[in-house]
């Protein structure tokens, strides 16, 4: 009953937001619309939020919206493909893909306004900001627009489901675990990361951070350089910091663009076998890497399956078959997922290695 | 030989050229024959530079055709231009000012060297040898934006004597130079019309005219009136031949009861540019400043008008000391200056007529922050009206004026402002002489009225005629003073150039 | 540092002066005393393999920054290289993916930077576009464009033959080689060629240039298709240096090159700038850059002291000039 | 800041049309007709674009880049260029978000503290550019960084959320059926626009542009007055940023990032003359209005990012060409 609740438009983030777990009704709509129903009863706990006055659609073709946090890389190339991959599957949905050309989250924003105007009736999307997306998220929530994130999350009741494909834990965990059985426990390691104000990335460095300090103390990050998913200004860094610390023994490569600049700076600089390359990044970046030796595994959830699992995660909304409270969902051929809370589990991180990796294209 | 002199080298017939609104040139003939030098006269605007912008391929004709020794030719670029071998002196200096003087010379026509490439030595050298002729001395590896304005005029003189033209066509060469320069380039010039090259020269000087001219044509608003030979022509003749009309006085000197002194300065100096300057200005009173190119007139002034700080002494306004922090502080207390060089410091080209005169009382303008326009037009009309500047409306661009025309406009914005002390630095360079007896007019009834005024000037005749005192100024600092009666040509050239002039042109020192 | 004057103002200068001090020199002295100060904290700085890395990395920066140069002296300015760069990049790649002949495909690389140069030449010298604003249209023409061909995939997978940027001639890596060679050219190019000094010509005063008889309108498409040919081989550097061709590459590269030029003391007015005074910009934004790390700068105040350390270099020449009478 | 003597440039007047064909054909009716016509199209292509709603809505994602656009303006007319704003921008949301959640100022302090940061920030702009005479495209390059990493450096890169209803005001609120944020937007336009076009100061600013030299020689203030635009600027763009941080509901030390680009296109897409002494607030308004509608519309036709990227690219060209061709002006670009 707490969802049937009228609700206060909430800040981001307080303590009732979690609990009374409505969608928020952005202010210009509270002013006029006093009371806001959801369309199902929340259970105690749910964090997420849900649509208001959505329209049944069971069975229904729908036209759902994907909005990465930037088109034109491959990352989100390969996520788009396993959503038209599931759309293909389940006949009735249509996904198209919009979004900024670079990752700023004020243009992901007016793209979702976009959309709502468009009239989609489902919106996917991976945020650059769970803040800063939220308002607009809440407002597609409540005019009955269904929305999902996956990847990159939002403020929990801005959407009503998130697929996770690895939380931060199991993949600061799979870094670090990586990088000691490569370098020992013994050692200087640097990362390179994205921009320095990635929130996924920054969630990783701290959990490694975590996992560092509670197993490994004596693994000393010596540095954070940002590569700004600009292989050229990851390879330069990865350089500098070889020279600067002459005993560094690993470099963390913490996205896609960054993990292969640093792969490549130290293979040109002849130190492949000497200095560790661990990272996340798409097995088809890292293929030559991987078999040359310079890196010896690749920690990265397969996103060909993170996007199908989104769009079946829609359709089972949008059918009823996926509700608060529920604890698995099932996801075509990727069977049935777990699900806590309002987060769907894509299960743990995958590692790629010269063994597997061909078996990979994306 | 003698032939070939009486052969225009170059002839125009029936040319025709109009701008939106203005028709600068209406069907005009002139030619120029080699060995001679060819004075073209006119009133601002009369279309003399239209005139030669047409032969040297900066402009082309809407009518008309040009003969280059008999021969009909189209002059469609500069290029074509300078292949028949016109080299030109412009009206306003095209220089670029970020490259050296040498290279400035050169430009287009390098000296090369081993494998085409550009020789710096042998420019230099060439360049330094011109300079050597014009007897002046500049460092040919400076870059031009440093120079004075005197010394950019010297550079391109210099460079259209590089070029060993066939025609060599000045427009008002000597605007900017001081009696000494304009001697040495007529020496340069009556060399080259030995030479056979045939020179076209535009001058609002009537004396140098006829010091140096063969023939002379008038134009009068874009038409063709005549062409004498100097030695049948007189002042008077082509005064009224280019104004339509005769001319009483060139200087209208009116005498004025000296007043309170309104400008006093003791010891200014400024480190290397001005030294120890007193002076005192009074109400009513025409202060003549004299002196050669770069003797520190100009940065004078420039620090009574607050652009630049000085080091150390005092001015007083009205009795009162005051600091001048910024032109605009200076206007506040009642001084305007009139620069020399109007198209960098006095206008602001692609504004109109208007905007330009009314620039400096425009909050004057303003009601409750708002310029009040019909005021400002009203006011602007009058002054333009006042100053017969030449243009179709005064919303019509100060680019678009002649030369003389555009002087008029910085007179107009700083006559709006009413000024106390009127400081005008080379006043009426470049304006005709009908302009110019104007000018001196006006400034005899601002005197009249109670203004003080610093002219300087480096044209001797206009600082006899018209000051009341003169100064004389030499490596920044005033070395000399007479009032009216006393002032000589010969005593204020002898202290200008020299530490110890001979005691008989001696002056009294101050 | 009082002037002497004299009768005439002689406009001349002594030897030991402070105009003496080119923009270039006063840049080398605080490159200097920045490499000094840098490797007294840290000796290891100046090692060998350190100083070769800074010039690799400087390398295709320094070949499109005499690009820069030549515009901007020229008169205008490009802002659109680094989309430049992705598009030559790109289609290099996707030809050597397409199986061409791997010199084939190189050369296409710097021959798409000088279609797309003579593109903006064009619009600017014949549309009458002022160069800013047709270069910041293709910025983003030329990125949707990239994006549009490729969808974003890296290209990968080229023929070994494809990466000599990774080759090395005489233990010195090829990138490097290349950008001296540009650089020296284009240096002895804009000082001694008589049509190199046409571009400041048209840089420092257009109509005068006209008036000289220069053909400025050909030097300033000269100036646009000589960058784009520039940024053509600076990506030919840049894609043949790593494993992959990143479509989105070179955002922001504009910004670096721009700034490396002006610090270099290549006068956004035009006219005036040399080519060693842009290679030293290059230089000494890659020491900062490289010199940050070894001091062990946080990362996150990377960007408040590099562009401190620029503008103390563009304030100390300004002062300079200013001292000079030349502002 | 003080331009080159344009020695020669003013040597040989260009021909200008006469002052009628200028007045008939206005810089702005030019502009206007582009929009129309974008309008048109784009109302075919989706039947949603031209409903109040949705344009309303839009309003909220320009209105920052319009409030930065106007001192933009100013400053591309004096001839001069600010490519900090992006990051003053970002710089002053850090301070919003650290003065009030890190450093424990109230809220309402927090935002004067935002808003000083702009000003400070622009003060310095102004500075280097009167005083110093650094051209102003250098000294805000430089600055452009120096921001960015002040606001890399104050946040460590921590993002800041968790303000309160009221703060929303200002960014997700509405006054009447207008949001907040477009509201204050027309008062700034008018009162901007009404300062350039009739005050002694807008004059200045022309003047300044034309020639910086000449107008010192005029008397006009000429260091003070780029002061107060650079000032000015600095302000707007925290200004916004304040706006943005109540739209957003979260501060990055990123906020803006690139945003200096998008504000500049507009104003040179509204006939600003990059070089100076040209331009106007509602060429500048116009052009903001078709780079959001070509955004807007395009998304909703169904055209991806990346192809509207290019669209507005081409316009951008397509417009200033129009511009030169049909007023009959020299095409002497450089
Ligand atoms: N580019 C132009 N556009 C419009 N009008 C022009 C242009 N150039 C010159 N004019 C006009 O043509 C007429 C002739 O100008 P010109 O410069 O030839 O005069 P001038 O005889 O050289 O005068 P001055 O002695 O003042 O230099 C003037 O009325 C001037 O305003
Ligand atoms: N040594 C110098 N080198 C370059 N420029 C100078 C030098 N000294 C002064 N100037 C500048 O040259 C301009 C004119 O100088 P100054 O006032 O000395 O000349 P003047 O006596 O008025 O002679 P004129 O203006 O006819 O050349 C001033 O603006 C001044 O700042
Ligand atoms: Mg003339
Ligand atoms: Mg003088």
């Amino acid at each position: 009953q707490p969802g049937a609740a009228p609700s206060q438009p909430e800040p981001a983030a307080t303590e009732e937001a979690h609990e009374e777990a409505t969608a928020e009704p952005t202010a210009e709509e509270h002013a006029e619309e006093a009371t806001v129903v959801t369309d199902v009863e929340l259970p105690e706990g749910w964090d997420g939020g849900w649509t208001v006055n959505a329209p049944d659609l069971a069975g229904q073709p729908i036209q759902v919206y994907d909005i990465p946090k930037l088109i034109g890389i491959d990352y989100f190339n390969a996520t788009y493909k396993g959503m038209q991959e599931a759309a293909e599957e389940l006949g009735n949905v249509t996904v198209t893909q919009d979004g900024p050309t670079e990752g700023r989250v004020d243009r992901q924003i007016e793209f979702i306004e976009n959309f709502i105007t468009q009239g989609a009736d489902a919106i996917v999307f991976a945020s650059n900001d769970p803040v800063a997306i939220a308002p607009v998220l809440e407002k597609a929530l409540s005019q009955g627009i269904r929305v999902i994130g996956y990847d990159a999350d939002a403020e929990p009741q801005a959407r009503q489901f998130f697929v996770n494909q690895a939380t931060f834990e199991a993949i600061g965990k799979a870094l670090v675990e990586s990088m000691v059985a490569q370098v020992g426990e013994d050692a200087q390691v640097a990362i390179v990361t994205s921009s320095l104000t990635a929130p996924n990335q920054n969630a990783w460095i701290e959990e490694m951070t975590k996992y560092r300090d509670a197993n490994y103390p004596n693994l000393e990050f010596v540095d954070i350089r940002p590569s700004e998913e600009d292989q050229n200004l990851a390879f330069s860094v990865t350089n500098d910091l070889l020279l600067a610390y002459p005993d560094l023994a690993g470099v963390f490569g913490l996205s896609s663009v960054a993990f292969p600049g640093a792969a490549e700076a130290v293979k040109q600089a002849g130190k492949c076998g000497q200095v560790a390359v661990v990272g996340l990044s798409t097995p088809n970046v890292m293929r030559s890497y991987v078999k040359e030796g310079c890196v010896k595994d690749v920690v990265l959830w397969n996103p060909v399956d993170l996007g199908y699992a989104t769009i079946y995660a829609v359709r089972a909304v949008i059918d009823g078959t996926l509700k608060p409270g529920d604890t698995e969902f099932e996801a075509g051929r990727l069977g049935t997922l777990q699900v806590q809370g309002s987060q769907i589990l894509l299960g743990d991180p995958f590692i790629y290695t010269a063994e597997n990796i061909d078996d990979f294209n994306f | 030989m003698n032939d070939s002199r009486s052969q225009p080298l170059l002839s125009l017939r029936n040319i025709t050229k109009t701008f939106p609104g203005v028709v600068a040139l209406d069907h005009v003939q002139f030619d120029v024959r080699a060995g001679e030098v060819h004075a073209l006269l006119g009133e601002n605007g009369a279309g003399k530079s239209t005139l030669i912008k047409l032969i040297a391929g900066a402009y082309q004709p809407d009518q008309g055709e040009i003969f280059f020794q008999g021969r009909p030719v189209t002059i469609d670029s500069p290029r074509t231009a300078a292949e028949l071998g016109v080299a030109v002196i412009y009206q306003e200096t095209s220089l670029y000012p970020e490259l050296t003087v040498a290279e400035n010379i050169f430009m287009g026509r390098h000296p090369r060297g081993a494998l085409g490439r550009v020789d710096w030595k042998r420019m230099a050298r060439e360049a330094e040898a011109i300079f050597q002729a014009m007897e002046v001395e500049i460092d040919v590896g400076r870059k031009v934006g440093q120079l004075t304005v005197g010394n950019r005029q010297r550079v391109e003189i210099a460079k259209a004597l590089s070029q060993q033209a066939r025609v060599l066509i000045m427009d008002e060469p000597t605007a900017a130079l001081t009696a000494r320069d304009v001697e040495t380039l007529f020496q340069i010039v009556r060399r080259l019309r030995e030479q056979g090259v045939g020179i076209i020269y535009i001058s609002h000087r009537l004396e140098e005219v006829f010091e140096l001219a063969d023939r002379v044509t008038v134009l009068r608003d874009g038409k063709y009136v005549d062409t004498l030979d100097v030695a049948d022509a007189t002042p008077a003749r082509l005064i009224s031949m280019m104004v339509g009309r005769s001319l009483d006085t060139l200087f209208p000197k009116v005498e004025v009861p000296r007043g309170e002194p309104i400008l006093e300065v003791q010891g200014l100096t400024r480190a290397g540019v001005v030294e120890d300057i007193n002076l005192t200005l009074h109400q009513g009173e025409i202060l003549g400043l004299s002196g050669l190119v770069g003797s520190g007139r100009s940065d004078l002034a420039q620090i009574l008008f607050g652009v630049h700080p000085p080091d150390a002494g005092e001015i007083r306004i009205n009795g009162r000391p005051v600091r001048i922090g910024s032109p605009q502080a200076a206007m506040q207390m009642g001084i305007a200056y009139v620069s020399e060089d109007r198209q960098r410091l006095g206008l602001i080209l692609p504004m109109t007529v208007k905007e330009n005169s009314s620039l400096a009382i425009l909050t004057q303008l303003a009601r409750f922050g708002f310029v009040r326009v019909r005021q400002e037009e009203r006011l602007v009309q009058e002054v333009v009206e006042k100053l017969q500047v030449r243009t179709p409306s005064i919303h019509q661009r100060v680019a678009n004026l002649s030369g003389g025309n555009q002087q008029k406009v910085v007179l107009a914005k700083w006559l709006l402002c009413r000024p106390q002390v009127l400081i005008l630095d080379e006043p009426t360079r470049g304006i005709d002489v009908g302009a110019k007896a104007e000018i001196h007019r006006l400034m005899s009834e601002l005197a009249s009225q109670g203004i003080g005024i610093i002219m300087i000037s480096s044209e001797l005749p206009e600082i006899l005629g018209m000051s009341d005192r003169v100064l004389v100024m030499r490596r920044g600092r005033i070395v000399a003073e007479f009032p009216r009666a006393e002032a000589t040509q010969e005593k204020i050239i002898a202290w200008a150039i020299s530490d110890r002039p001979v005691a008989e042109s001696a002056g009294s020192a101050p | 540092m009082i002037r002497q004057r004299a009768d005439v103002r002689p406009d001349t200068v002594g030897w030991f002066s402070l105009e003496r001090f080119t923009q270039e020199t006063v840049l080398a002295i605080f490159l200097i005393v920045l490499i000094a100060v840098l490797s007294f904290i840290r000796p290891d700085f100046l090692q060998s393999r350190n100083v070769l890395s800074i010039l690799l990395d400087s390398s295709h920066v320094a070949v499109a920054v005499v690009g820069m140069t030549l515009v901007i002296v020229a008169g205008g300015i490009d802002i659109s290289v680094g989309s430049m760069l992705a598009v030559c990049a790109v289609v290099g790649g996707l030809l050597a993916q397409a199986g061409v002949p791997i010199p084939v495909a190189l050369a296409a690389i710097v021959l798409s930077g000088t279609v797309i140069g003579f593109i903006n030449g064009a619009l600017v010298v014949w549309g009458g576009i002022p160069s800013i604003i047709v270069t910041l249209g293709m910025l983003s023409i030329l990125r949707g464009a990239v994006v549009l061909v490729t969808g974003g995939s890296w290209i990968r997978n080229l023929p070994p033959g494809f990466y000599i940027g990774q080759a090395r001639l005489a233990g010195i890596p090829v990138p490097i080689l290349v950008a001296a060679v540009v650089v020296l050219a284009a240096a002895l190019w804009l000082r001694y060629a008589p049509l190199g000094r046409y571009f400041y010509a048209v840089g420092a005063n257009r109509e005068a240039a006209r008036l000289t008889g220069i053909p400025v309108k050909r030097i300033q498409m000269a100036s646009f298709i000589l960058n784009g040919t520039l940024i053509g081989v600076a990506a030919l550097i840049f894609a043949t240096r790593f494993s992959a061709i990143q479509t989105n590459s070179g955002v922001g590269f504009e910004l670096l090159v721009i700034t490396a030029a002006v610090v270099g003391g290549v006068s956004i007015m035009g006219g005036s700038g040399t080519v060693w005074g842009a290679l030293l910009g290059v230089l000494l934004l890659n020491v900062i850059g490289s010199g940050l790390v070894f001091l062990r700068v946080s990362a996150y105040w990377f960007q408040a002291v590099q562009g401190t350390l620029i503008l103390l270099a563009v304030v100390f020449d300004i002062v300079r000039k200013r001292r000079l009478g030349e502002l | 800041m003080v331009k080159e003597p344009a020695m020669a440039e003013t040597a040989l007047p260009t021909a200008r049309p006469g002052k009628l064909s200028r007045t008939w054909i206005s810089q702005e009716s030019i502009l206007l007709v582009i929009l129309l016509v974008i309008v048109l199209v784009l109302s075919r292509l989706s039947d949603r674009f031209l409903t109040a709603g949705n344009l309303l809505n839009l309003t909220r994602f320009f209105a920052e880049i319009g409030l930065m656009a106007l001192p933009m303006t100013l400053i591309i007319i004096s001839a001069g260029i600010d490519l900090s704003v992006g990051s003053i921008f970002g710089w002053s949301a850090v301070m919003l978000g650290f003065a009030w959640q890190v450093w424990g100022f109230p809220l309402p302090v927090a935002i004067v503290i935002c808003l000083v940061t702009g000003v400070v920030a622009g003060l310095l702009n102004g500075w280097l550019v009167a005083h110093i005479k650094v051209p102003p495209l250098i000294a805000t390059l430089a600055t452009l960084a120096i921001y960015r990493g002040m606001a890399l450096g104050i946040s460590q890169a921590r993002p800041i959320s968790g303000y309160p209803d009221w703060f929303e005001f200002f960014g997700q609120g509405s006054i009447g059926p207008l949001p907040t944020q477009f509201v204050v937007l027309i008062l700034f336009t008018v009162v901007v626009a009404i300062f350039l076009a009739r005050t002694p100061w807008g004059r200045y600013i022309y003047a300044i542009g034309h020639n910086a030299e000449a107008s010192l020689f005029s008397g006009i203030p000429v260091a003070r007055m780029l002061m107060a635009i650079y000032t000015f600027s600095g302000f707007m763009a925290s200004l916004a940023a304040f706006i943005f941080v109540s739209r957003v509901t979260t501060t990055r030390a990123d906020a803006g990032t690139g945003l200096e680009l998008d504000v500049i296109a507009a104003v040179v897409l509204g006939g600003t003359s990059i070089y100076g002494g040209q331009g106007s607030i509602l060429g500048t308004i116009l052009g903001l209005v078709i780079i959001a509608l070509l955004r807007n519309g395009l998304s909703l036709a169904g055209v991806r990012g990346d192809a509207t990227v290019v669209v507005i690219g081409a316009t951008l060209i397509l417009a200033v060409f129009l511009n030169r061709v049909l007023r009959g002006e020299k095409g002497d670009a450089r």
